[in-house]
């Protein structure tokens, strides 16, 4: 089934939720290589959205939701994930301009221009230990599972359960971009907060879906 | 956590009203979006200088908006950098037609804010420059890092590209003066106890009863090492070493000496300091002509500090002695 | 005990030897016995201004000592008054012949050291006069007390006492006007945390986590009762309310507010704490027309604030706003 | 047997040793109800008083003792205590000046005037939970013991044991000068730091007697 306007609100609304969830643990992962605050900002942030959602016409298209998000995102969240994140709704809301349903190809250019967007803005390359971490092994199991004719429910659950991985791999690495870059071998041992709020936020893609 | 507030969310909106009511002939405040700004602004045909980052190391930037300093200071939340629409709130609110300078901290976050912002104020015909301060030797500044952070260093950037703006200097020249003082100044820093953010009610970190944080940062961030206890002699010595190994300094050159309090430490824990890092560059030859001792650029609570030192010249030293008139620094007015 | 020092006993040598380091054009320090005084003390014909105390409360006295203000600050080990010795030399080197005003604060200690070296610099032909500074009004002051102690009060009788003896007053009229001062002054304050002084490494009292001191003094000593922590608004309605009974204001009078910072509390609380203060003269029709916040009185590290009331009138704005010229307080030159 | 120089030397270096033995708990005392530095203040004074013994010529009096003792504490001790107890000191070596050897008259007018001293400068009463606790039951104790015909060393010996008494009596005392008085009732159950050293001064001055 392609996904319509609907299903990207209820991307957002379960993006809140799993968020607003697991802000304690994304802001402790957070004190422990950065600064600590990163579930906060992005509870902040995904609140704000979806107080926003019920401004939305009703002829709005995933696009229009997905833009609503990024200016939103932008404009509360603040700290380094604000722009990065709202670049990336904004690039991926671009990718679907003007579409009132996504097949499984949109949603791919959907999420590679999202993870295009972050890599444009913060210049982070995989193994940064960021949130890049698990957008790429996102977009790359998502084109596969495109390839591999998989619908959009399983092409946004391969893409969830990439993140996951790349969230969980980010532990053993060396930070270069962020905060905590400045930890040195130090960050070692440590989940990326960014990398794992991501993960949360493209699984909730994937639930909204049906998966 | 015990705290001197009334509920962590309203900490910095509660902050910032005090502050206007406390110093109504320096400064207005802009709610929504939130930002500080001199009484007199826009000033037609002067450069404006907006600062801004994270709440939690007051005075900057909200004490040093005012006469020859800053024209307007952006707070965030507590140790968040703001988001890009009150920047460019304030960017509109101290444009006089000559351009606008950001002077930002180096982190992500604060960098990739005022860009958006910059964007958008270009979008709408302000010119904007952008100087980011990197004055923290902890960090090294590489390929595998974010670079440098912005810390204490910060408030001389200020206060000399305010000097130039306010005497009317062009965008290009202040500009130009404030990436100057960028590249002369140097900053190391130690704490002694961690901080506690209000809405997380954890403390940024722990350090054990004889521990302490070599090359912290403002936001709590671990630093570069974490080793036992020292005499403040011997902890000084790490820093000013630090500095001088990435800054090396001769004989006969003049500098200004800053020590800067973390927020929870003593005054006379400051000046203990100072006198140290006084000792080893008068030993070096190095002149001391200015200096500047207290808190500028804290986290919260934390006890701690750092050293800095910026390598004066005619140029930097006059404009340091230009008078200033902002809560936090003033003389000459 | 965690502090940046080299041992207990060389804290407060070596904190007024980096003091005097890095305010090299503005005091210079006398050791054996330790005295700070203004650069160009004695002025001939000018009353002398001599305050002091323990040390720890820092920027009292030492960071009042300079042009408009002080002329000569005698620190005391940390929270122990100073002997008369050094008192009695400070005196003379202020002494420009039109005689010397102590401020005192009232502690017993001080009070008694301060008298000693009062009646020797007599017996040298100095005339002394001496202001006893009681400004806090968490104590009851009765014949069953030592009687109010004197806290942040104390900066305002400096300063505006110092205004007077620059522009030329006579010692009778200059202790007047502190006098004046004193009397229309009022502060009160609490803590969160409590204090640990360097020789001692215990910290001077223990509170829960959930505890406040209300009517704390400046060296840790207990206040007038323990309270479970409360939001901001409430503490400052406790402390504003104490001093409005004691001084009731009318609508239109004229006040200074003066919010302190203990020493550990970051500059965001003490501007939440001024905020409502000043909400509060502002329901009572009270005018608030001169403000300050910043850490002035200390208690070493200890997190907590005082608020302080001054009843102004002409005369006092015209010596508050008067020129100043010391480390922590200037303006005007 | 009267008592001379040698004595007065040795009451001075007893007092000292005592008082430094006896440092952190008098500033302990002193945190409960004061500000926690009695002890160090003491402390301080008192070495400085050792110090300066061997300055002391051949032919000093007791009273000479007294009076150094007496300088050096106030330009030593600082706090309240220093002038306190400098003004008695100065006191007690006017009240025996020009004696080579005291008897037990000039013991109890050398007391007197010590304790006269205090209430001159500090304008305590008995009661008021300060020093005055201890010397002002000594006093009284030396006077009866005279009055009984004891000699030196037990005059000594009485007055040490009623300032004991005393110090253990200002515990159940609300405060009304020094610092304690800002206490209230809080005051109530812990023993006044002063009338402690007090005590022990005055049981030091027993003991350099033989008592
Ligand atoms: N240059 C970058 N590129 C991609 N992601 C980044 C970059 N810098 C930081 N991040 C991500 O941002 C996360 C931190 O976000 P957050 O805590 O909200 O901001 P801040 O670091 O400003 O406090 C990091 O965990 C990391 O995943
Ligand atoms: N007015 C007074 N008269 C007699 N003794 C006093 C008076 N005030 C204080 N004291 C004594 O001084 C003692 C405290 O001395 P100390 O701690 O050295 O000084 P400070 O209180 O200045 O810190 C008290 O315990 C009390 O016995
Ligand atoms: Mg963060
Ligand atoms: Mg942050
Ligand atoms: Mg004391
Ligand atoms: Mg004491």
């Amino acid at each position: 089934m392609a996904l319509d306007t609907a299903w990207a609100t209820s991307w957002v609304t379960a993006s809140a939720a799993v968020v607003a969830e697991n802000r304690a643990r994304l802001s402790s992962l957070d004190r422990d290589i950065g600064d600590g605050d990163h579930g906060e900002n992005l509870d902040r942030g995904f609140s704000a959205v979806v107080a926003k959602l019920d401004g939305l016409a009703d002829t709005a298209t995933p696009a229009d939701v997905l833009k609503l998000a990024a200016t939103t995102l932008i404009s509360t969240v603040g700290g380094a994930s604000g722009p990065l994140l709202g670049t990336a709704y904004l690039r991926a809301g671009g990718a679907v301009a003007g579409q009132g349903t996504l097949d499984g190809a949109a949603i791919v250019a959907m999420l590679t221009a999202a993870r295009d967007g972050i890599v444009h803005r913060g210049k982070a390359e995989p193994g940064d230990k960021t949130m890049i971490d698990a957008w790429t092994p996102a977009v790359d199991a998502a084109a596969q599972a495109l390839a591999d004719g998989a619908g959009e429910t399983a092409i946004l659950v391969a893409a969830a359960d990439a993140a996951a991985v790349g969230a969980v791999a980010t532990e053993p690495l060396v930070a270069r971009k962020g905060r905590a870059s400045y930890l040195g071998e130090r960050a070692i041992g440590h989940r990326d907060p960014g990398a794992e709020s991501s993960s949360l936020i493209l699984r909730a893609a994937a639930v909204a879906a049906g998966g | 956590m015990k705290k001197l507030i009334n509920a962590p969310t309203s900490v910095v909106d509660e902050a910032v009203a005090g502050f206007a009511a406390a110093h109504p002939g320096l400064v207005t405040v802009s709610h929504d979006p939130t930002f500080i700004v001199r009484v007199d602004a826009p000033r037609q045909g002067k450069v404006g200088l907006v600062s801004g980052g994270g709440s939690g190391h007051e005075p900057l930037h909200g004490g040093f908006v005012g006469y020859g300093m800053l024209d307007a200071a952006v707070p965030g939340p507590v140790f968040t950098s703001p988001t890009p629409d009150p920047v460019l709130a304030a960017t509109k609110a101290v444009d006089g037609g000559a351009g606008v300078l950001h002077i930002v901290k180096n982190y992500t976050g604060d960098v990739l804010n005022f860009e958006t912002a910059a964007e958008l104020a270009d979008a709408e015909g302000i010119e904007v420059r952008s100087v980011v301060v990197n004055d923290d030797v902890a960090v090294k500044d590489s390929l595998y890092t974010a670079g440098r952070r912005g810390v204490a260093g910060t408030v001389l950037v200020e206060k000399i590209a305010g000097a130039a703006a306010e005497r009317g200097d062009d965008l290009e020249a202040v500009a130009s003066i404030a990436t100057k003082v960028v590249e002369r100044v140097r900053t190391m820093g130690v704490a002694l106890t961690p901080c506690t953010v209000p809405h997380s009610g954890e403390p940024s970190f722990t350090l054990r009863d004889n521990e302490i944080e070599i090359g912290i940062g403002i936001h709590g961030e671990p630093g570069r090492e974490r080793i036992p206890l020292e005499p403040a002699d011997a902890i000084v010595d790490r820093l000013l070493g630090a500095i001088l190994d990435d800054m090396p300094l001769a004989a006969g050159d003049r500098t200004l000496l800053m020590v800067n309090g973390m927020g929870g430490t003593p005054q006379v824990e400051l000046y203990i300091v100072y006198r140290r890092a006084a000792e080893i560059l008068a030993e070096r030859g190095v002149e001391v002509t200015r200096s500047l001792v207290g808190n500028f650029v804290t986290s919260l609570e934390m006890q701690g500090a750092s050293v800095t030192v910026l390598h004066l010249d005619d140029q930097l030293t006059e404009l340091w002695d230009a008078p200033v008139q902002t809560a936090a620094l003033r003389w000459g007015r």
